[in-house]
């Protein structure tokens, strides 16, 4: 095989889809697109339930077929290829157990397959099973699990093994928080010691940003926009991105931009922020007055000496522990803020809160483009 | 859904495939050609592939439904007709009573828990064992002297139900136990009693399992001769009957024999070729996860 | 509290029809037979007029050679036949489990041939396998090899019988592996494409397993019938040459309806019943113990944790 | 009109497949015409047909009115009370048809088809009584082909010798042409086939205590007939049933043909037979006796039935001089001397004659009519089956058969007066 | 029907559970355990994977016989009755679709079965599908849907009926956070405006929190504690509870109690925290000295104007956009410290963070109890 790293026997090729496309018959899923995974890259997919994630992952498995366009491995077409002859191992979103076998059984069957020593094979599973706390359960049959058991058989599945790359497709969604956070270190440990593709699809923030190399945000089909977790955060090309990452969501209010005392302002229903000179210069140019502001529930603080007033009446306040989320109304749109627990703000009440006007963001109305 | 798309298959597949087919088909090819050979073709030893067809054969088998007199034929078995639509109806009429109530027994035995199941299961297997042979006569004296049923339609459909009950319900059985037991359970909590769960949700994705066990039950009350025999009378006798009963040692008749035979294999060929469409692969994809 | 009630009584609304009908139809006329293995009844009286004589039906079958003989020919027509027939079955099946064109024709031409009524392909394959104007031998013939004398010695008889059993019954296995691999989950196929399963590891690790249950069921039945052939072996050989294909079905209803000794026939098939039981009873218990084995063995690794 | 009270009724008769009664459903026409009396057929095969008798009999009310049997079924019913003693209507004057000329009737056919009680129970005898009357009698005759013996210059066989030289004679003559052709399949077939060659040989099955004879040097004889009549036979003999050893005489594949009256019909249909016209036909060879076999069918009436009276009219009709002649003239088997002697007949059928003459010395007790007589015939014919394709000694074969013959008969009780 | 209380024509019963258990063969799955749910309350379920919430739910729908103690409505008890006499809806974890059916027809199928008029199942389908984002895939079967989509199918097949208790297991777990954020908005507002019985099992903190009336933690098969959110998360009763309630999770370390200069200490490897008055006056009777700190991420704080100063070392910083993560070393254990992404830390170096002093909490070392 043309391969160009190796790391232990195995090939991490540079993945590239030309122009691959998907249809269920009359059911356009995926347009096509284009998108290249370097090799040894951590990439994470993200989009609304049913943009094609899965999709795209199974194609790239073999396990669908193509109706358009190329999966090119290192410049090879591989969309002849048989999923086994692409050495890839996947954790698939609704598992997949083998349901005649045990836990070890389906664990170590891709390793029984390759004919790996038996002595081996017995620690792989035993390492794997042991990091997720399913040591005990290996001689159940996966009817016997529980629903995160069940995914945990699934991900350990496809850890035991030392393929090229490795797709997973929600691995942790059915798991609690301290499995998943445990999950995740690993997860990352995988990504910065041994070098390998991995292909991930998560609806998580918190996994799509501490695991991603790479973040590729799709929406109905379309690629929206990939980079860094970062450069989504910070620049998102557009509101979809800058609506999708983050939680809680950021908010969005229409506004227009006017120009006051010098300075740019946003004026909407109920508030009126100035925006920093860096934006101001950004904006001037703009077309339409009339934008959509984008402010993170993060950019709100109690502390007015931060900050450009705001005064928003205060709905609910959801407890969160630390954090605790106001639904605000500013106008006639509901506002999300986060506050700090410590500093307790009731709800029934209007107060004054402080925005951090560097974190604003102005996005075209119409395109949703940011400006 | 409208273009399907097909695997590639490579050619030593195709090969093997016509071999198979070949193989299976080739008697019932066999059997169509002397269907329209005579006699004096049938046996004699020159070459089987050079004959003249004829459809004398079919004439003969089907004398009853010429609607020109054909000359070969010097008397016409009036009855094929009538046999034919008895034939139907008591296959078709006992299949479906079969599948329903072994389908129900077999729902019962695989998803109850209650006294006595192995033994009931087991023993449903072991009155498949019994030979009709020594059935038949204790059939027909309870039949005639006890029901009084002998002779018609009912009672042979009523043995064939019976007969093919065991087959049904265990065959069915295994495919029951394939069901995602989570369905069933999202159907009783969405208000359904066990006979809905049963023909709402189970029946629906037992499919395959269902057309298999009906080929099988369609094909056994269509060729079922012995029973037939005793328990019919003249007007209720079935097709089998018919063509035994033409049979004699003195002369067999093959052609007509083959070509009754043909058209004896009709009704089962279509009853396969529906049914078998049912088996069908994914009846149960994305049901549950797991 | 009355539907507590319904909940108990429910498998046994789901178990009455069938086993009404199976009470009625099948049951009683069971025991009418179990009965008359203990008479010297000729089909010619109505059972009260037979004599009762005891075991005495079982006892003279124990030393009557043909019995014996043809207890042993079932037994290895069985075992054979149905080997074969689980073989070419359950692999054609694996062949044909895939998504090309026309499949649904091909599947109904593989099972014809167990539609054509068993009478009519006793007569075909006894056309065929003609000493003469057979195309069997007529084939050798015409490529210059010795006919074979397909149904006149014993053994070329008995393959014979069995070909022609295998013929119409693979059909039979074919089928029900068929709905069976068809109802198997589709995303277990996927997990074990993605570990790297070839084709045959796919057959045997995963689809032949998942499959077991019906087949094991497919087996049993298979089996209880082949034990229960009778037409194509009757026009075939009539048991002939001598007793090479005599099987015990055609000896029963040999007794039955030549011999006219309707209590020996019932006392063979009892015995035959016996048999099957025993078998039966073997393959439910096995299956038992080892549900029950790796239920201990499953408890012993847990209390060691 | 001895038809007027029954005019209107509908008699349901049960009858085999077989060219006799298919030659009969001709005629039966003829016979609604003439007395008002409808009938309605029911046409079975002749073995299904007697199963599905043995079972109607036991009803308290049959469907048949008059039934045809099997030779070897007289015993099982007359045994089991199930057919009604003729006389009862034979005593009627109403219903006795004073021409009816039993006397013509043959009187063999008589005594194997229609008589029982009388010695060995099932043979005519001073304590014998009629239940049926022969309808669709048969008789063994040797059919063989004019032109091939002609051509090899090969007499007629009147002998065993003859007809056994004859028969390995011919596959050596003509190349790929059998001897005979002879039924042989396992069973029945075989034993039939034995038991044709049997009695001419001087055998029995049983001498008059019940002992089994059959090995005897009469019976091995016989078994070395059949055996070499087999083996000088077209290829593949061993497994012939009637319809295949016919089946080959039809097509050349053999010169000879020892078998039932019934076959001749076949023989020269142009669609069924090449060697229409080529066929002679002779009587059964004389072995140290002349001993053709008797067989076919009979009609009686079931003590069942609901139209006895009218029954017992179609039935004298059938048999009767014209019935009879009627039906021999649509192709069925004459059981009268008077028909096979007609004119008529004799023109349309050249071979009549010699069909007559070979009645003449029908043998009625060439197999014994008794209930074992199924486990027997069946033992019979495996072990003849054993001897032509395992090579079993005739000798040994035969002992074995009598051995176990005498058993069955032992424990059916035939030997409590001795 | 005995029903205390009625909400148009269905009863909402209160839920005992009265030393319920559960065994599978000779797995004993939840110990005998009491669990009294008031009618009308929304109770969360939460604790690891497999831990037994599954199971009570399955217990509680009918799916699962008990194998001991008795389920009352109402006082009523109901072990003996079928689930469809429970009067209950119930999203399962694994979905449970009806695969033969289309989705408008799985969603409708039990009020099909109750015989409800046609135009008004279309209207309700119509609705909830609505909500559910999925009023467009009505016409597919389930095999044509995409995983999330699938649950919501699930979901969506409870929320058309009119039962008096719903269950839900796990019901938002392969949503994104938008949808996930709009149902938890939904299924608030039906806690508040609909009066029903609905028990919820989630992993999800948030969700736990936001939805919560009433909080059970299990764990192992065993009730930690159950409470209020805030209950919960001020005053866990336990180590566990503390640790599974809020997210990063709560940081222990181990320490040693000490007086020193008339304030109670705690001392450990690396560290040397004072504890606030009131937490000293409830330690005091400690009768062991050495005992386990526990310290939420967001206790920490890089404004060293507030709280006691600690040195920690960060390992690796993981960017979560507005907040960032960071593992740190305190002696020989993990750390997580949770920061403000304006104010970033740098991985690899040692620095001074403050610890809130009165956000710790001190926890029996053998038992976990909180002291
Ligand atoms: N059939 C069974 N036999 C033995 N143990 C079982 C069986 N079913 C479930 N269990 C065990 O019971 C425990 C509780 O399962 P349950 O499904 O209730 O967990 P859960 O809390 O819902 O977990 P999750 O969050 O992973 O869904 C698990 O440890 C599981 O392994
Ligand atoms: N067989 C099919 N026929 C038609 N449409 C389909 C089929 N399978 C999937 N789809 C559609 O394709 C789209 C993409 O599905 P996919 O499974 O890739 O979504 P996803 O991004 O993985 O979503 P989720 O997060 O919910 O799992 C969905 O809208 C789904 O409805
Ligand atoms: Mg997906
Ligand atoms: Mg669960």
């Amino acid at each position: 095989m043309l391969c160009r790293i190796r790391f232990g026997g195995t090939c991490v090729p540079r993945i590239v889809f030309d122009q691959v496309a998907k249809s269920y018959g009359a059911v356009e899923v995926l347009p096509p697109f284009d998108l290249a995974l370097d090799d040894g890259e951590f990439t994470v997919l993200v989009g609304p339930s049913g943009c094609g994630k899965s999709t795209t992952l199974r194609m790239l498995a073999g396990l669908e077929t193509l109706s358009g366009g190329e999966i090119y491995f290192d410049d090879r077409p591989i969309s002849k290829l048989d999923p086994k002859e692409r050495d890839l191992a996947m954790v698939f979103q609704d598992y997949a157990l083998y349901p005649h076998m045990n836990i070890a059984k389906n664990m170590s069957f891709a390793l029984r397959l390759a004919r790996v020593p038996k002595p081996e094979i017995e620690e792989k599973v035993q390492r794997v099973a042991g990091m997720l706390n399913i040591a005990h359960l290996l001689d159940r049959k996966p009817a016997e699990l529980s629903g995160g058991q069940r995914q945990r058989v699934a991900m350990g599945r496809a850890l035991v093994r030392d393929a090229g790359t490795f797709l997973f497709d929600e691995p942790l969604s059915n798991l609690d928080a301290k499995l998943r956070g445990k999950m995740r270190a690993e997860l990352a440990e995988m990504r910065d010691t041994i070098d390998k593709n991995m292909v991930y699809v998560t609806h998580d923030q918190v996994e799509a940003m501490t695991l991603g190399d790479r973040i590729v945000v799709m929406s109905d089909g379309f690629i929206q926009q990939q980079g860094s977790p970062e450069e989504l955060f910070k620049s998102p090309a557009n509101k979809f991105v800058a609506g999708f990452i983050g939680s809680p969501t950021m908010n969005f209010v229409d506004g227009d931009l006017v120009e006051e005392s010098g300075a740019i302002w946003v004026r909407g229903d109920g508030f009126h922020l100035p925006l920093d000179s860096q934006m101001a210069a950004r904006v001037k140019t703009a077309p339409d007055k009339s934008i959509t502001l984008g402010v993170r529930p993060s950019s709100f603080t109690t502390d007015l000496t931060q900050g450009a007033p705001i005064e928003l009446r205060v709905v609910v306040s959801e407890y969160l522990g630390a954090q605790s989320v106001l639904v605000t109304r500013c106008g006639g749109v509901d506002v999300l803020v986060e506050t700090q627990s410590a500093a307790p703000v009731k709800a029934g009440i209007t107060q004054t809160f402080g925005v951090l006007t560097n974190e604003l963001m102005i996005f075209d109305k119409t395109s949703g483009l940011r400006l | 859904m409208s273009a399907k798309t097909y695997d590639r298959q490579n050619p030593a597949f195709y090969a093997l495939l016509v071999a198979l087919v070949v193989m299976s088909v080739g008697p019932i090819a066999m059997m169509l050609m002397t269907s329209l050979k005579l006699n004096v073709d049938i046996m004699s030893d020159t070459s089987s592939l050079l004959f003249m067809p004829t459809l004398r054969n079919y004439e003969t088998a089907l004398c009853d439904f010429l609607w020109y007199e054909a000359p070969h034929i010097e008397y016409c078995d009036k009855t094929f007709g009538r046999a034919l639509i008895n034939s139907l109806v008591i296959a078709l009429v006992s299949t479906v009573l079969t599948l329903v109530i072994g389908c129900m027994a077999a729902y019962a035995l695989v998803r109850f828990r209650f006294m006595g199941r192995d033994t009931v299961s087991l023993s449903t297997l072991a009155m498949r064992m019994v030979p009709p042979a020594v059935l038949l006569v204790p059939v027909f004296g309870i039949w005639t002297f006890q029901f009084q049923i002998d002779g018609t339609r009912a009672g042979i459909i009523l043995v064939y139900v019976a007969m093919n009950l065991p087959f049904v319900i265990w065959i069915l059985q295994s495919f029951i136990v394939q069901v995602p037991i989570q369905l069933e359970e999202a159907a009783r909590m969405d208000g359904a009693g066990p006979f809905q769960v049963f023909f709402l949700v189970v029946l629906p994705l037992i499919k395959p399992g269902l057309a298999a066990a009906a080929i099988f039950t369609f094909r056994v009350a269509w060729n079922e001769f012995l029973l037939a025999n005793a328990l019919a009378d003249r007007n209720s006798r079935t097709v089998p009957v018919t063509i035994v009963n033409s049979i004699t040692e003195f002369d067999i008749d093959w052609g007509v024999i083959m070509a009754t035979g043909m058209l004896l294999a009709i009704p089962p060929i279509i009853f396969t070729f529906v049914a078998s469409r049912q088996i069908i692969t994914g009846m149960t994809a994305g049901a549950v996860k797991g | 509290m009355q539907s507590a009630n319904v909940n108990r009584l429910t498998p046994y609304l789901f178990l009455a029809p069938a086993a009404i009908i199976m009470a009625i139809a099948l049951l009683y006329p069971i025991g009418y037979m179990i009965y008359a293995s203990f008479l010297d009844w000729n089909p010619s009286q109505r059972i009260g007029e037979a004599e009762f004589v005891g075991l005495r039906n079982y006892i003279n079958l124990l030393s009557d050679a043909s019995f014996l003989e043809s207890f042993w020919v079932t037994i290895k027509f069985a075992v054979v036949v149905v080997s074969l027939e689980m073989f070419l079955g359950v692999g054609l099946a694996l062949l044909l489990d895939r998504n090309i064109r026309g499949m649904s024709l091909l599947r109904t031409l593989f099972i014809l041939p167990m539609m054509i009524a068993p009478i009519v392909v006793g007569l075909m394959w006894r056309y065929m396998y003609h000493p003469t104007v057979g195309i069997f031998n007529r084939t050798l013939k015409s490529m210059g090899f010795e006919p074979i004398p397909w149904l006149s010695t014993g053994d070329w008889a008995f393959a014979s019988v069995v070909i022609a059993d295998v013929w119409q019954w693979t059909p039979f296995i074919f089928i029900l592996s068929l709905a069976a691999l068809q109802s198997l989950p589709q995303s277990a196929m996927e997990a074990s494409r993605i570990d790297g399963a070839t084709g045959w590891q796919q057959i045997i690790y995963i689809k032949l397993p998942l499959m077991l249950p019906v087949l094991i069921v497919t087996l049993l039945l298979r089996l209880i019938d082949a034990f229960k052939v009778l037409e194509v072996i009757l026009v075939l050989t009539n048991g002939g040459p001598g007793l090479s294909t005599e099987i015990l079905s055609l000896r029963i209803s040999r007794t039955a309806s030549e011999f006219r000794e309707l209590g020996e026939a019932a006392a063979m098939s009892n015995y035959l019943l016996i048999l099957l039981m025993l078998l039966t009873f073997g393959m439910f218990f096995y299956n038992k113990a080892m549900e029950a084995r790796a239920a201990r063995l499953r408890k012993a690794a847990e209390e060691d944790l | 009109n001895p038809y007027e009270p029954y005019a209107g009724t509908t008699l349901v008769i049960n009858v085999p497949a077989h060219p006799h009664y298919n030659a009969m459903m001709k005629v039966l026409p003829a016979f609604t015409e003439e007395t008002g009396i409808e009938v309605e057929v029911d046409q079975l095969q002749y073995l299904k047909m007697r199963e599905r008798q043995t079972l109607e009999l036991t009803k308290d009310e049959g469907d048949y009115d008059l039934i045809s049997y099997v030779v070897f079924s007289k015993a099982d019913y007359v045994f089991a009370d199930q057919l009604e003693n003729l006389a009862r209507f034979f005593m009627n004057p109403k219903l006795a048809d004073p021409n009816y000329e039993a006397e013509d009737l043959i009187d063999g056919y008589v005594a194997n088809i229609g008589v029982a009680g009388g010695k060995k129970g099932y043979l005519p005898g001073p304590t014998g009584s009629l239940f049926g009357i022969p309808f669709g009698s048969e008789t063994s005759v040797l059919a063989y082909r004019k032109d091939i013996f002609e051509k090899h210059g090969i007499a007629t066989p009147e002998t065993y010798d003859q007809l056994l030289d004859a028969a390995c004679k011919i596959p050596e003559l003509e190349p790929g042409m059998g001897g005979m052709a002879s039924r042989a399949a396992s069973g029945h077939q075989a034993s039939h086939a034995f038991l044709l060659h049997l009695a001419p040989l001087g055998g029995r099955v049983f001498d008059d205590a019940w002992e089994p004879i059959i090995n005897n040097e009469a019976g091995v004889a016989a078994a070395n007939a059949l055996k070499t009549i087999v083996d000088c036979g077209p290829e593949g003999s061993q497994t012939f049933g009637p319809a295949e050893a016919a089946a080959a005489f039809q097509q050349g594949q053999a010169a000879m043909f020892m078998d039932s009256i019934a076959f001749a019909a076949g023989f020269e249909d142009p669609s069924k037979s090449k060697v229409v016209g080529n066929v002679g036909y002779a009587l059964h060879p004389e072995g140290v006796r002349r001993g053709s076999q008797t067989g076919g069918f009979g009609i009686a009436i079931p003590k069942n039935a609901q139209n006895k009276e009218a029954a017992f009219l179609l039935m004298q009709w059938l048999t009767s001089k014209k019935g009879d002649l009627m039906v021999a003239m649509a192709g069925g088997n004459p059981s009268r001397f008077s028909t096979y002697e007609n004119a008529e007949l004799n023109a349309k059928y050249p071979y009549s004659a010699t069909f007559g003459e070979a009645l003449k010395y029908a043998d009625p007790d060439w197999r014994p009519i008794i209930p074992t007589w199924g486990k027997i015939n069946a033992d019979i014919g495996t072990t003849m089956s054993q001897v032509l394709t395992e090579g079993l000694d005739p000798q040994e074969a035969l002992d074995g058969v009598a051995e176990r013959a005498r058993a069955i008969m032992d424990e059916a009780g035939y030997y409590t007066w001795q």
